[in-house]
């Protein structure tokens, strides 16, 4: 499953559960997968001075977050001994409650996932060049900014 | 030397704007920065990084490449 | 989501994908969400001295395994901030490839899910009452061990 | 005093049945298991761990509960 060439890590809106679902059952002919790990990213209606955030809005420097993803991808296959591993990150808008990043690991044992798994979203986080707009429902919005 | 600037997020709606082409004289990031602080005076309290064709640089690298971005707090995820 | 009484964490067969993609998609209404770790463990087709494991027949004690799983429960959800976590595991046969462990843990934070499902995969394999026999393709079979 | 045992995975294998209510005479949980490894001998080369009402018990521990169980190492997920 590892590339050499950066992939597009992006897809327009929300990731839905089927998609997740469909994802999983792929895995399946894999059989020397003892191991899955999944984080999902999903957009909470926070309470920010009385006014409830109903979506983020989600743009990104493209080019560079999808050299970003890869290099991330790449360090990931080289630390840790995976079979397999897919990131999707939402663009445009993404509702509370819905879905906005998917990151999936595998391997033959399960130790390995935990720690893989971690390292790549805490890398996603801190070096992909991705801006998320929270949008109150009164349509005024703020910038996010991670924790 | 011709460079091509690209604003995100935050750094966008300062501008005004998304990308933009400026004839550039000087040297270093920081020279940039002082002419695009002068055109957008609001910049100055934004809190940003540079990228230079895709990769963070600081504000002594020199100024070579074709694309420079001004990048807000990334909040992906 | 927190109960006091044991639930039944068993089912018969493998868990299939719509089953979790089905169980992500509830999840949506939880706008307090922001994160979700989900560890899938899936039946790998391990070569031992030259034939292949075909499937693994799960058996298990099951008042104490159930007994054991809720014990889990409370204590994740006293050590961590957990908005829902949820922990299913099969019973009888289970192919090569097809998944026998699901636990899914949510939270508003995403520090707390990474620490919340190491815990609680962890405590499942050391504490709970479910022995594995894995049948190789010539029907013979060895008792599993846990790493 | 009639105790109920349960055996799991490769114990049950070995001891041919998956229950069996004894009469037991003894007190310890050592006493109990000795009058197993009599009628099963291959219990002696098996390794397992004792439950009795649903808790791990040691072989120092007195035999109480209506509901012994010989469990195999644990091999969930």
């Amino acid at each position: 499953m590892q590339s050499k060439k950066p992939k597009n890590v992006f897809q327009q809106g929300a990731i839905s559960s089927d998609f997740i679902g469909n994802s999983i059952f792929k895995h399946q002919t894999k059989t020397s997968i003892g191991a899955h790990n999944i984080f999902l990213g999903q957009v909470r209606a926070d309470v920010i001075d009385g006014k409830t955030v109903s979506a983020i809005e989600y743009t990104a420097y493209e080019d560079m977050a999808n050299k970003k993803f890869h290099e991330i991808r790449e360090s990931a296959f080289e630390k840790f001994d995976l079979t397999c591993m897919h990131i999707y990150h939402s663009l445009g808008t993404v509702k509370a409650g819905e879905i906005c990043l998917f990151v999936f690991v595998s391997s033959p044992r399960r130790k390995v996932v935990f720690e893989a798994l971690e390292f790549i979203v805490e890398a996603i986080k801190a070096e992909t060049p991705v801006f998320g707009k929270e949008i109150f429902e009164d349509e005024s919005h703020q910038w996010k900014i991670n924790s | 030397m011709r460079i091509n600037i690209k604003y995100f997020g935050q750094i966008a709606e300062v501008t005004q704007k998304e990308e933009e082409s400026l004839e550039f004289s000087g040297i270093f990031v920081s020279d940039l920065l002082n002419s695009l602080f002068s055109t957008y005076s609001e910049l100055k309290n934004t809190s940003f990084k540079v990228a230079q064709n895709q990769e963070l640089i600081s504000n002594t690298t020199k100024v070579t490449g074709a694309e420079i971005a001004l990048l807000p707090p990334f909040s992906g995820g």
